[in-house]
């Protein structure tokens, strides 16, 4: 709080960086319909993100994100197509939805974590078989299709996604408010606290009569739960899931993590770094779009050397920790 | 001629100076021994003798030329071992493999063989039982330092640096290790011993030195300081007693234990605490302490019943026992203590924090505890901010405790309480336990220190291969008594083991 | 009829996008219809998520299911090649879909879409229908050959007029990737007056983010394959959507058919069988709406 | 070596089932033609993820294997093509496309090792970011489509892959080669002591005079040789590279290193269990092919179900580990 923090200056720097990068290449770069559009797309991936800060802290990793967010958004629609005949073209309906995610997703990272922390598996083992099971499911589910809303459905839900208060929309305030509490709750809460301390050294957690396991349940079930969010937000965007819908989200929630300055191996856990992170990975393909590049093909070029660049800038102090 | 001292060094950690001036030669033949306070700059002046730290000011010289090493092993390369005050070993490999470590024997192929012999032939030489193809994951906290122990004697060194070797030690291998620098003294190794065991300062060293806040006080040869002395001269001030006197237990029992068995560790050992009372649980290396008193506060799964003031409860985890009232400081603090990446006010606060509030942490409250924990343990931390692992070992054992009392347990279980602690401190230390006790709570206390077990309990136990060996009681609480019990000699005639 | 059984291959890319979801739904609707129409033909079927894994899929029918017959949507043409000729050399019948392999000849029988006709048909209706000056942009697949075709000839087809191509940026064919690439479209752009979406589970991500934007009047979008909801729309006559390009994926059925065919029938099937693209009006669309298809 | 080691004990109880499960399901399984399949298909991945378990070993990770391995094959091609009219269609065409593979492997191994050990990046990021750079610029090079080689060299190349000595064809043998010598490294070299030693904990290995960042560098040297070598067998089998060439190949190679009972933070290296987890992988798409399941959707579930279930069996011997 005193002294500015290198882990978080770095990415803070790179991110000022592209802005101007991206003022410089394109003015509508700054219109607030793309700055809305930036901030509200990367809702998902933040929210989730989010989720990711505490279970990496706490030494954990999760690969199923994408994949659970896939199924989630699947169940999501499946329950309200059914909920409709019954309940009618109302709230109701959706509300039945945002239960099914939320509560989806709750179960979805009770089973991560029970097999993590009772079954005593590796997380990457772990949440490698769930990635595939939910992958599956969603494309078995929609038949190898698109699972799609009602048209009525999507039409009362869709406020949902692009209304809010202003530019500001939905997804943009629910991702501020979960990232205000996430990292509150990092720093403040006595959660927090025991996730860093698990992911520091969890022998020395065990021996502080912190109830370990619990914690790091509880670290995939928020994750579940935040993912379940990200889904009820997801779902009004294109009213529709299938087996392409959140591919390779857990990598880009797990690369925003660490840009962010959250240390892969766990024990220091940097919510605002994590926001900063998934702003910066918005905002590399916002720019790459904005402007005209030699070649789309690159475009991933660009991308990873932008991501490599935004870590070296954090990388001083890492150095200087060293002998 | 010395063959490496050092000439009017200073070191300074960012703003904080922590040497001032030192001078310090080492003779080769000679021990020499580094006395001082928790905190006073030996493990520094160590670190700078082999390489691993550069002075900020001053000059290192090794055989009459001023050098500089380039790191720990340019100058290990040149003949100069450190056994660090931490441990320095790989837990995922072997015994023989960190021995070995950097050094492999054997060309193309390692000759694993060999390797292991030489380590077996080390570890005998030492008398113990350690396999050389064990994993130092699961050795004891005593067994890695006999490691640490035998890979610096591989390394044929002219100057051995010891810092706090006998810290973790008992008894027995404490012997060994006396002999083992008896041998190298004799052998012209120059060797730099560090010790808060006064005794075994007076008894090894041939040259001293008293370190105070980084300055070197006072230089003697052997015999021209008694331990008295020493002690004095290190704190700059004269110690009274000891050892508090003893205390006065009630008749009924805070804890009473029957029956505890933690599979294949240790074997159906029953106890009774009694309120106000300071019971010592003594014993070898690997007699089954640690794991009893693990067993006992849910960090083992063990059987058997437990009363806490008669009740029985169930113990399963750490909380149980933390909800029962119990308290258990770990001895291994660096592996189960402390967390050496984060600042002193989260390690302190880290097993009770619930008592800074039901949201939200209040880390103002948290930083009145630590400046209370800095003045009650004495802690000296040069800035409140530093990380637990910048902190001297001393320090760090300190905040450790501080760490266990917290919560104001009822019955506290402490493991090896004073590892690593100046005399200073120690008497600070003791008078607490005993004041704990005085105010009606129960305490006990592990040690491998001998006088320490005698002068502070009212009651000592003596563990001996997982089972009570027995018990001893007032007068009958002799070294003597107590070192037959746990060796399993009855009559004076087995005294020759 | 002779009591022999006769195994038939079927060897297919993933699910990973709509069209291959339509295609893949189509294969299993035909083998299990087949398989009770023809009691003594066998299926086996199996997806790949890339052409190393389908080569190891047509492996393993050919070294463990013994089958007399495959019918093959390649991946990607050049690697499913040598494979595929090596099961044409064992002397099974080999059914090439939609792909074609890069050596003539392999195949006995090939049915296929046309990539060029699908980009020819889509860029003369945004030639014919654009006045001079009209800007449009462009969302590609995933970088493939099939895709660049595709591309080229929509080029090809715009030359000489007086329409500009504002962009063209890969969508891979994903919903989400598509509303993404569109939003950016829109704020970089404007003025646009119509979109190429290529491909219909892009059209839907297109579609969603013009009308967030506010800019449903502006243009319109065509997009390609005739997907359930899209070809509904067009029936409707919603002006966002004129018009769409055919390509599909019931093709795999008919390639499925005429293999089983071959086997339980005495005609030869072999030959070449391409199914043009077409315009999808509102005045034809009935034709091609399937309600049961997931696509 | 005397008592049996369960971590290895473990996925060889798994791989033993999945082969009598195979074997019930269909008796052409044991037939010497899938047999012969089965594990010449396992090489690339093997060859990559014998690399792969000397990095995890030394506490890094490589993410950018699959899409490395797509790059070279892309320029292996280019290269031989270049090479036809000046050379001929001949073995030394061949053996300069080989020797671009292996050179350009050593190259992209030394780029992510000195980014990593020089630059002082987490190795997450540094290949995250070398994966988009590789994979967009086999994409470039092949203009969005495939790079395909001269149907003429393919033909004289194409025994590499279906070739050897009688059913044991040169992937196999190679891959067995690699195997032996990656197991003799870790156990029995000098190189193989130090990774484990750095895994395990690198100040220690510091202070032991081993040359930490040497060492590291060295295993992501030896992981691009190692990538570059599978390309050399992967360019006969197929003749071609393009934008989608080896996805998620090294999702499958840390899975792999990973159910071999190596682990992921480094320390503990096992070579012959990462040759049993490949074999694991493998067959289970083997035998997903061998039987008509359910619904082909399904596969991938199964596949996390088998996956995860492999690596219970090595989890009793975690749980006594604690301490
Ligand atoms: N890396 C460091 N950064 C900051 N301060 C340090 C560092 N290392 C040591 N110190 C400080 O230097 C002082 C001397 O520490 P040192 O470890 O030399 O003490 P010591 O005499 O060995 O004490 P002990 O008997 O407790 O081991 C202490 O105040 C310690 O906190
Ligand atoms: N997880 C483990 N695996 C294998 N052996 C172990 C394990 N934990 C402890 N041991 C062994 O059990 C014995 C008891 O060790 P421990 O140090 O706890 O006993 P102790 O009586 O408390 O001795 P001290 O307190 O002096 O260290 C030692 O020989 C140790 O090596
Ligand atoms: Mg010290
Ligand atoms: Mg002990």
């Amino acid at each position: 709080m005193k002294k500015p923090d290198l882990h978080l200056l770095g990415p803070l720097v790179a991110l000022i960086a592209l802005v101007v990068l991206g003022a410089l290449l394109n003015s509508a770069f700054l219109a607030p319909a793309n700055i809305t559009n930036v901030l509200a797309r990367s809702a998902f991936i933040g929210i989730i993100a989010v989720g990711m800060t505490f279970v990496i802290t706490a030494g954990g990793l999760d690969l199923s994100v994408g994949s659970m967010a896939a199924f989630l958004a699947g169940i999501t629609i499946i329950a309200m197509n059914a909920a409709l005949p019954e309940i009618g073209e109302n709230w109701g309906t959706i509300l039945i939805g945002m239960g099914v995610a939320i509560l989806g997703g709750i179960i979805a990272g009770l089973v991560n974590g029970l097999l993590i922390t009772q079954a005593r598996i590796e997380p990457f083992i772990v949440t490698l078989g769930t990635m595939g099971i939910f992958r599956s499911l969603v494309t078995w589910l929609a038949d190898g299709g698109t699972l799609s809303l009602e048209y009525g459905l999507r039409t009362l839900y869709r406020p949902v996604y692009y209304g809010g208060i202003g530019w500001i929309t939905w997804p943009i305030i629910v991702f501020a408010i979960i990232a205000v509490l996430g990292e509150w709750t990092m720093r403040h809460s006595r959660f927090g606290r025991h996730v860093e301390a698990i992911g520091s050294n969890d022998r020395v957690a065990r021996y502080s009569a912190i109830d370990v396991n619990r914690v790091k349940l509880l670290t995939y079930l928020l994750l579940g739960l935040l993912v379940g969010l990200a889904t009820v937000l997801y779902v009004p965007r294109l009213g529709s899931a299938s087996g392409s819908t959140g591919v390779l989200w857990e990598l880009e929630a797990i690369a925003a993590v660490i840009i962010g300055g959250t240390a892969l191996k766990g024990g220091r856990g940097r919510v605002w770094g994590t926001v900063i992170g998934v702003l910066i990975l918005s905002l590399i393909d916002n720019i790459l779009n904005l402007a005209d590049l030699v070649s789309p093909y690159l475009n991933g070029a660009i991308q990873g050397v932008i991501i490599v660049l935004a870590v070296v800038l954090q990388r001083e102090k890492r150095a200087a920790d060293e002998r | 001629m010395s063959i490496l001292s050092l000439q009017n060094v200073s070191k300074s950690f960012g703003p904080i100076q922590v040497l001032h001036n030192v001078d310090l030669a080492l003779e080769p033949g000679e021990v020499h021994a580094l006395i001082g306070e928790n905190g006073a700059g030996k493990s520094t002046i160590m670190k700078i003798l082999g390489g691993f730290l550069d002075p900020t000011d001053g000059q290192i010289v090794l055989d009459g030329q001023p050098v500089a090493f380039a790191s720990g092993p340019d100058a290990e390369a040149q003949g100069i071992v450190v056994i660090h005050q931490e441990f320095n070993l790989a837990s995922d490999l072997t015994v023989a493999a960190n021995v070995f470590l950097g050094r492999e024997l054997g060309g193309f192929r390692l000759n694993h063989a060999a390797m292991r012999e030489q380590t077996a032939a080390l570890l005998k030489r030492l008398n113990t039982t350690i396999s050389p193809d064990a994993k130092i994951g699961r050795l004891s906290v005593p067994d890695r330092q006999m490691v640490e122990i035998a890979k610096a004697l591989s390394r044929n060194a002219r100057v051995l640096i010891m810092d706090e070797p006998s810290a973790v030690l008992t008894h027995r291998e404490v012997g060994t290790l006396y002999e083992q620098i008896d041998r190298l003294r004799a052998e012209g190794v120059a060797i730099l011993y560090c010790s808060h065991r006064l005794d075994e300062v007076a008894h090894l060293a041939d040259r001293i030195t008293v370190l105070r806040d980084g300055r070197v006080v006072r230089q003697a040869l052997q015999g021209e300081l008694t331990e008295d002395g020493m002690a004095t001269a290190m704190v700059g001030r004269e110690l009274e007693d000891f050892y508090p006197p003893k205390g006065n237990p009630a008749p009924e029992a805070a804890l009473s234990v029957s029956g505890l068995t933690v599979p294949g560790r240790v074997h159906d050992v029953s106890l009774q605490l009694r309120k106000g009372e300071v019971l010592g649980i003594a014993g070898l290396v690997g007699s089954g302490r640690t794991e009893l008193a693990e067993g006992l506060v849910g960090l083992r799964s063990a059987t058997g019943e437990i009363r806490v003031n008669g009740k029985p409860v169930r113990i399963d985890s750490l909380r149980d026992a933390v909800l029962a009232g119990l308290a258990y400081l770990t001895e291994d603090r660096k592996e189960a203590g402390l967390l050496l990446e984060k600042g002193l006010r989260v390690n302190l606060t880290l097993a009770k924090l619930e008592k800074f509030g039901t949201w939200r942490i209040d880390t103002r409250a948290e930083d009145k505890a630590l400046a209370r924990a800095t003045q009650d343990f004495d802690i000296r931390a040069k800035d409140s901010n530093m990380l637990a692992g910048k902190l001297s070992g001393g320090n760090q054992q300190k905040l450790l405790l501080a760490k266990t009392m917290l919560p104001e347990p009822e019955i506290i279980i402490i493991d090896e309480p004073t590892r690593g602690i100046d005399v200073g401190t120690k008497r600070q230390i003791y008078a607490f336990i005993r004041k704990l006790a005085s105010e009606g709570r129960s305490v006990i206390v592990i040690s491998s220190e001998m006088t320490e077990v005698i002068g502070l309990s009212d009651r000592v136990l003596v563990m001996r291969e997982g089972r009570l060996a027995g018990e001893v009681e007032g007068d009958a609480m002799t070294e003597d008594n107590i070192v037959r019990l746990a060796m399993g000699v009855t009559s004076d005639s087995g005294k020759a083991a | 009829q002779d009591d022999e059984k006769v195994v038939i291959g079927v060897s297919i890319p993933s699910a990973t996008h709509g069209f291959m979801g339509g295609l893949n739904w189509h294969a299993q609707d035909t083998i299990n219809r087949l398989g009770e129409q023809y009691p003594n033909i066998e299926f086996v079927l199996s997806t790949a998520g890339d052409a190393a894994k389908q080569v190891n899929d047509i492996e393993d029918m050919m070294a463990t299911r013994n089958i007399d017959g495959l019918v093959v949507l390649p991946f990607e043409s050049e690697p499913l090649t040598a494979p595929v000729a090596a099961v044409k050399d064992a002397g099974k019948f080999v059914t090439v879909v939609d792909r074609g392999l890069s050596q003539e000849g392999i195949e006995d029988l090939y049915v296929a879409g046309d990539n060029t006709a699908f980009g020819r048909v889509a860029g003369e209706y945004f030639r014919d229908n654009l006045e001079a000056g009209s800007k449009v942009v462009v969302l590609r697949g995933i970088p493939t050959t099939l895709d660049n075709e595709r591309v080229e000839a929509f080029q090809a087809a715009l030359e000489g007029s007086e329409v500009e191509i504002l962009d063209m940026q890969h969508g891979n064919w994903n919903r989400d990737d598509a509303f993404t690439v569109m939003q950016d479209y829109l704020s970089k752009y404007p003025e646009i007056d119509a979109v190429w979406a290529a491909d219909d589970d892009m059209a839907i991500g297109v579609l969603e983010a013009i009308s967030a934007a506010g800019r449903d009047e502006e243009m319109w979008v065509i997009g390609g394959a005739g997907m359930k909801e899209i070809v509904q729309r067009i029936m409707d006559g919603d002006p966002q959507l004129p018009v769409n390009v055919t390509y599909p994926p019931a093709l795999i059925s008919s390639a499925i058919e005429m293999t089983a065919l071959n086997f339980v029938s005495n005609a030869p099937m072999t030959g070449r069988f391409i199914i043009g693209s077409q315009l999808i009006t509102p005045e034809n669309a009935e034709n091609f709406f399937y309600p049961d298809s997931p696509f």
